[in-house]
């Protein structure tokens, strides 16, 4: 299953030197911040939502400063659907375990309580391992699904196919 | 009190970003300004002593949500402008403007804004002992967190943050279906 | 009147833009435009919220790790308004989709000319 | 059973928690979706039988979540109200499945969303939290757009940015509604909203005020989401445009969820004291129904399209139990519940057949289905026994839900709705028999080709393969793609569909809709049974 790797849009971004100087500089301090919202929501104002969209934005500044194609080249769509699969496991498994111990979903104290780690980080968690890799990989979804749009893989046949509305005709390019 | 004025000031602003946003004609200028009504929204909401949604709001809605926007823009086709602001459309104008005129009847009812003799603090309603009163006193020796707006998120209302966590897996997935591709592209 | 609508500027403010969003969606053939209307719609509903939790010289909700916490804003507010800010994001990039799909197979985002479109398929 | 509570989190997790196995799977493995589905679903299904058997011998099960007292984080309840719509929406979830192994849509993104909505749904069904339900509307919301967008034409992606708009203002709506019972409360739990109900209702003034203005909210971003006249525009197209195996999901639970959403809204965090004290609430949402009832039923009448006449006749039926739910009495309460169970079983039965029929036969509007009782004898005789059961002839799940409405009405001395009951039977008469008589005794024309654009050439390479691909052999899926996008040339060409298209189990879910809809006639009696706790302890708080 594989779709056709061409992606026509390189009219969406602009090579200029002082976007490129200027991103490269940026980049490390956006994703630095991301990840520090991410880790240090609990005390100050700030979370994993924040951390994870401001890591995601990062890679689409990359985007918006090298071209589309080459950065979707560097971020493999394995390691974005890891991102996701990963943070929904993650959260999930963390409201199992807790369940395994004899709690409630997600009752941290029965973490607490076995290994006698504390609560705060029954917390951290979900939102380090849950949400922040969600954020982050779906944000680049968004945007490199839609910065692919849409290619209609059918002949051109609207009233046939408007009619029949059943079985997308997924790989058959293949 | 130059809180207040501030904020007052911000208010104006919000709203005119909001009527520009709604008449201009070309997409691209509706967007911009749209992402400063973002902005002023998030100022809004530190004077509101919210900085967590005004992070949110800025990093969220003015970030993302523009970044989205003009995309779909650079996707899409941008119709060529002849006029700076679209033709008003007065029955709507009528309709809308009897919709918000219902909804004023609604303010002398509400609490004003920061009192604190309201039922959310457990006066004038029936709880006296409210969530907000609780989360309040009870965060740190709970969680041990200190940010009150986390622990609330993470462990009071967990389930809220794992719906919302789903949420953005079923947005993924849900552009991925709309646009017929089968892996994360 | 004018003190009603002082204190409770926030509210009225919300309402407005409750009405400037509905006026978008109504009046607005063009559909990024409709979708920004819907957006706005909901933002006004953040401001409600974050409008309810306020409380006038009071703090952030950071609580001190020791002592009797003095006048917060109440932190659920916040987590509801957080929550519905991804919602919107969410609701909005899956709208943005389908308004890039509608282009491609009609070529067209106002929904005037797509309804002629559709009529004569 | 003490440790049944433990099941409710797991309802919402596990499908949630499977949604991502088909993308992870899908890195390495071609098509994995519809085996993970199916255990998940069935398993579920398992689970919540064995949660169901627990609730209705020993009463309510409630899960505290993360284990905090109710009042400070969230709950889920399974009483015998949201227990039912539980069992409805993972049975319906599994039996659909039996369509789509071969009826399509497939793809590995296609069964993730399939699991978020079922994950959703049950969800919806089992909170206990205001805005918890407001995160479960959108996961829902975000599903069903995303379903019927998976449709290949492009009508199929309008109807769903159209739904996107207004299911999006809907759940807006009921998001300020639950901001002014915060406002007018400061809590969010609607068991305590309940408790606390009476005494805001016995302290009047700014607070009462403030819960009206959340009902209007509440009601309005609702009767959006169940599709109730005027606001029900989006409903036809949407459920006309989404893929033949999509459509009885959406019919059968989506609607079916929000109504359940609005009754545990009106009766569990309202109560039957506030609806019926606040002036003229009662009034406006029978009468909101009930013009629902007689829009929807006229409209379905006049249509050609026969999704598009499912549609409005699903306007019609969900209008009737907004209807029964602004009676306030006992009877119509239960009436309204089992005419939604019964409204689920008989529209996933119908649109089933549709598809079928489409795919089969190559008709999708009323005139097409001339001659199919000769041609297609046993989906042609399920759709009859369906559309007898949907017009309300007993015994049958159409009549005892209308039976308990109508007898709600005279007990609240309502009596128009009794009317109104009457003449939507007559309606449904008329456009069923529409449909029987083509079925039954007008002649199979020889067809002219139905669509004369349709190029002969484009799948002609395929008309040998059919035969062999059809009997589903483990590795066709792709090409049984084929078969089902072709069946529409071939009814171009010959003016018949392609019966090979069908598969066994697509034939079994009709049938299966057709007797549980015969039997659930038999089975009102028990089901009164079953849901009298709930009503009985609503109206006695």
């Amino acid at each position: 299953m594989s779709q056709p790797d061409s992606y026509t849009n390189s009219d969406t971004y602009s090579e200029s030197q002082v976007i490129l100087t200027s991103v490269r500089i940026i980049a490390p301090f956006t994703l630095t911040y991301g990840m520090f919202l991410s880790l240090h929501g609990a005390d100050t104002p700030g979370g994993s939502f924040q951390g994870g969209a401001i890591i995601g934005v990062t890679v689409l500044m990359l985007a918006f400063a090298f071209g589309i194609d080459p950065t979707r080249k560097w971020v493999k769509s394995s390691f974005i659907a890891g991102l996701i699969t990963g943070g929904v496991t993650i959260f999930i498994a963390t409201g199992l375990f807790t369940m395994a111990l004899g709690g409630n979903f997600l009752e941290y104290d029965a973490i607490a309580d076995t290994f006698g780690i504390a609560h705060y980080w029954g917390m951290e968690a979900i939102e380090v391992g849950g949400v922040a890799l969600i954020v982050a990989g779906a944000v680049m979804t968004l945007f490199f699904a839609t910065a692919a749009g849409f290619t209609p893989e059918r002949h051109g046949n609207d009233t046939d196919s408007a009619r029949s509305g059943s079985g997308p005709e997924v790989g058959r390019d293949d | 009190m130059i809180e207040t004025a501030v904020a007052y000031t911000l208010a104006i602003f919000i709203l005119l970003a909001a009527v520009a946003t709604a008449l201009f004609r070309d997409v691209l200028s509706a967007i911009v300004v749209f992402g400063a009504y973002s902005l002023g929204m998030a100022i809004l909401y530190t004077f509101l002593l919210a900085p967590d949604v005004a992070m949110t709001e800025a990093a969220i809605g003015a970030g993302v949500t523009t970044i989205l926007l003009l995309l779909t823009i650079a996707r899409t086709t941008r119709p060529s402008t002849d006029r700076l602001f679209e033709r008003i459309n007065v029955p709507a104008v009528i309709v809308v403007g009897a919709f918000v005129l219902v909804l004023g009847t609604l303010l002398p009812d509400m609490y004003a804004v920061g009192t604190e003799s309201a039922p959310i603090w457990g006066e004038q309603g029936v709880l006296t002992e409210t969530p907000s009163l609780y989360y309040i006193e009870n965060t740190f020796s709970d969680t041990g967190a200190q940010n009150a707006v986390s622990a609330v998120l993470a462990s009071y209302r967990g389930f809220d943050t794992f719906g919302e966590a789903v949420v953005v897996f079923a947005a993924a997935i849900a552009v991925l279906l709309v646009l017929k591709r089968e892996v994360f592209t | 009147m004018i003190e009603l609508l002082a204190s409770r500027y926030a509210y009225a403010l919300m309402f407005v833009l409750m009405g400037v969003g509905m006026y978008m969606m109504i009046a607005n053939q063009n559909l990024v435009k409709k979708l920004i209307g819907v957006n706005l719609f909901q933002t006004a509903i953040f401001l409600f919220f974050v409008a309810v939790a306020y409380v006038e010289g009071g703090s952030a909700p950071i609580v001190p790790t020791e002592g009797a916490p003095g006048a917060m804003a109440s932190p659920l507010p916040h987590v509801i308004v957080l929550t519905a800010i991804v919602v919107g994001i969410a609701l909005t990039a899956v709208g943005l989709a389908l308004i890039v799909r509608i282009h491609s197979e009609y070529g067209t985002l106002r929904e005037d000319t797509l309804r002629e479109v559709r009529a004569d398929e | 059973m003490s440790n049944a509570d433990l099941i409710l989190p797991l309802l919402v997790a596990v499908p949630i928690l499977m949604a991502t196995a088909p993308i992870a799977l899908g890195l390495r493995f071609d098509r994995t979706g519809w085996s993970v589905t199916a255990l998940t679903t069935t398993g579920l299904l398992a689970a919540t039988a064995y949660l169901a058997s627990a609730v209705y011998s020993e009463g309510m099960v409630t899960h505290e979540l993360g284990g905090w007292p109710r009042e400070f984080g969230i709950q889920l309840v399974a009483d015998e109200f949201s227990t039912l719509i539980a069992l409805l929406v993972i049975a319906t979830a599994t039996a659909v499945l039996a369509y789509m192994r071969v009826g399509g849509p497939r793809g590995n993104t296609f069964y993730a969303g399939y699991l978020l909505l079922t994950g959703g749904l049950l969800g919806l069904s089992l909170t206990g939290d205001v805005f918890n339900m407001f995160v479960f509307l959108e996961i829902v919301g975000l599903a069903t757009y995303a379903l019927i967008a998976s449709g290949d034409g492009p009508e199929s992606a309008v109807s769903a940015l159209k739904y996107l708009i207004l299911g999006t203002v809907g759940a807006s709506l009921y998001l300020i509604g639950v901001g002014f019972i915060f406002m007018a409360t400061g809590t969010l739990n609607m068991q305590v909203l309940s408790e606390i109900m009476p005494e805001v209702l016995a302290q009047g003034g700014q607070n009462l005020v403030l819960m009206q203005a959340a009902f209007a909210f509440i009601f309005v971003g609702f009767a959006l989401k169940v599709a109730q006249w005027p606001l029900h525009t989006w409903q036809p197209d949407a459920y006309q445009h989404a893929p033949d195996g999509v459509t009885p999901v959406i019919a059968a639970l989506v609607s079916t969820a929000y109504a359940y959403a609005l009754g545990r809204l009106m009766y569990t965090v309202f109560g039957p004291e506030f609806l019926t004290s606040t002036p003229y609430l009662t009034e406006i949402v029978v009468t909101v129904g009930c013009l629902s009832v007689l829009a929807g039923s006229t409209l379905a009448v006049i249509q050609t399209d026969v999704k598009r006449m499912f549609a409005y006749s699903s306007v019609a039926q969900f209008g009737l139990v907004v209807a029964a739910f602004g009676l306030v009495t006992e009877t119509a309460l239960i009436g309204a519940i089992i005419h939604l169970i019964g409204h689920a079983v008989m529209k996933a039965g119908l649109f089933a057949a549709a598809g079928v029929i489409a795919v089969s036969y190559g008709a999708r509007t009323v005139n097409e289905y001339a001659g199919l009782a000769d041609n297609r004898p046993f989906v042609a005789g399920g759709t009859a026994l369906l559309l007898i059961a949907l017009i309300g002839i007993p015994p049958s799940a159409g009549f005892i839900g209308k039976w308990y409405i109508a007898v709600g009405s005279v007990q609240a001395e309502m009596w128009p709705v009794a009317v109104v009951i009457l003449l939507s039977t007559m309606l449904t008469l008329a456009y069923s028999a529409r449909l029987l008589e083509k079925m039954y005794f007008t002649p199979a024309t020889p067809v002219e080709s139905p669509h004369p654009s349709a190029p002969v050439a484009t799948d002609g390479g395929h008309e040998g393969e059919d035969g062999d691909d059809a009997h589903g052999s483990e590795h066709s899926d792709e090409s049984a793609g084929d078969v089902g996008a072709s069946a529409f040339t071939d009814a171009g060409r010959i003016g018949r569909g392609n019966p090979e298209a069908v598969s066994l189990g697509m034939l079994t879910l009709v049938i299966v809709a057709a007797i549980v809809a015969v039997l659930l006639g038999f089975a009102g009696g028990e089901l009164y049974d079953l849901l009298d706790p709930f009503a009985t302890e609503v109206f006695n708080e």
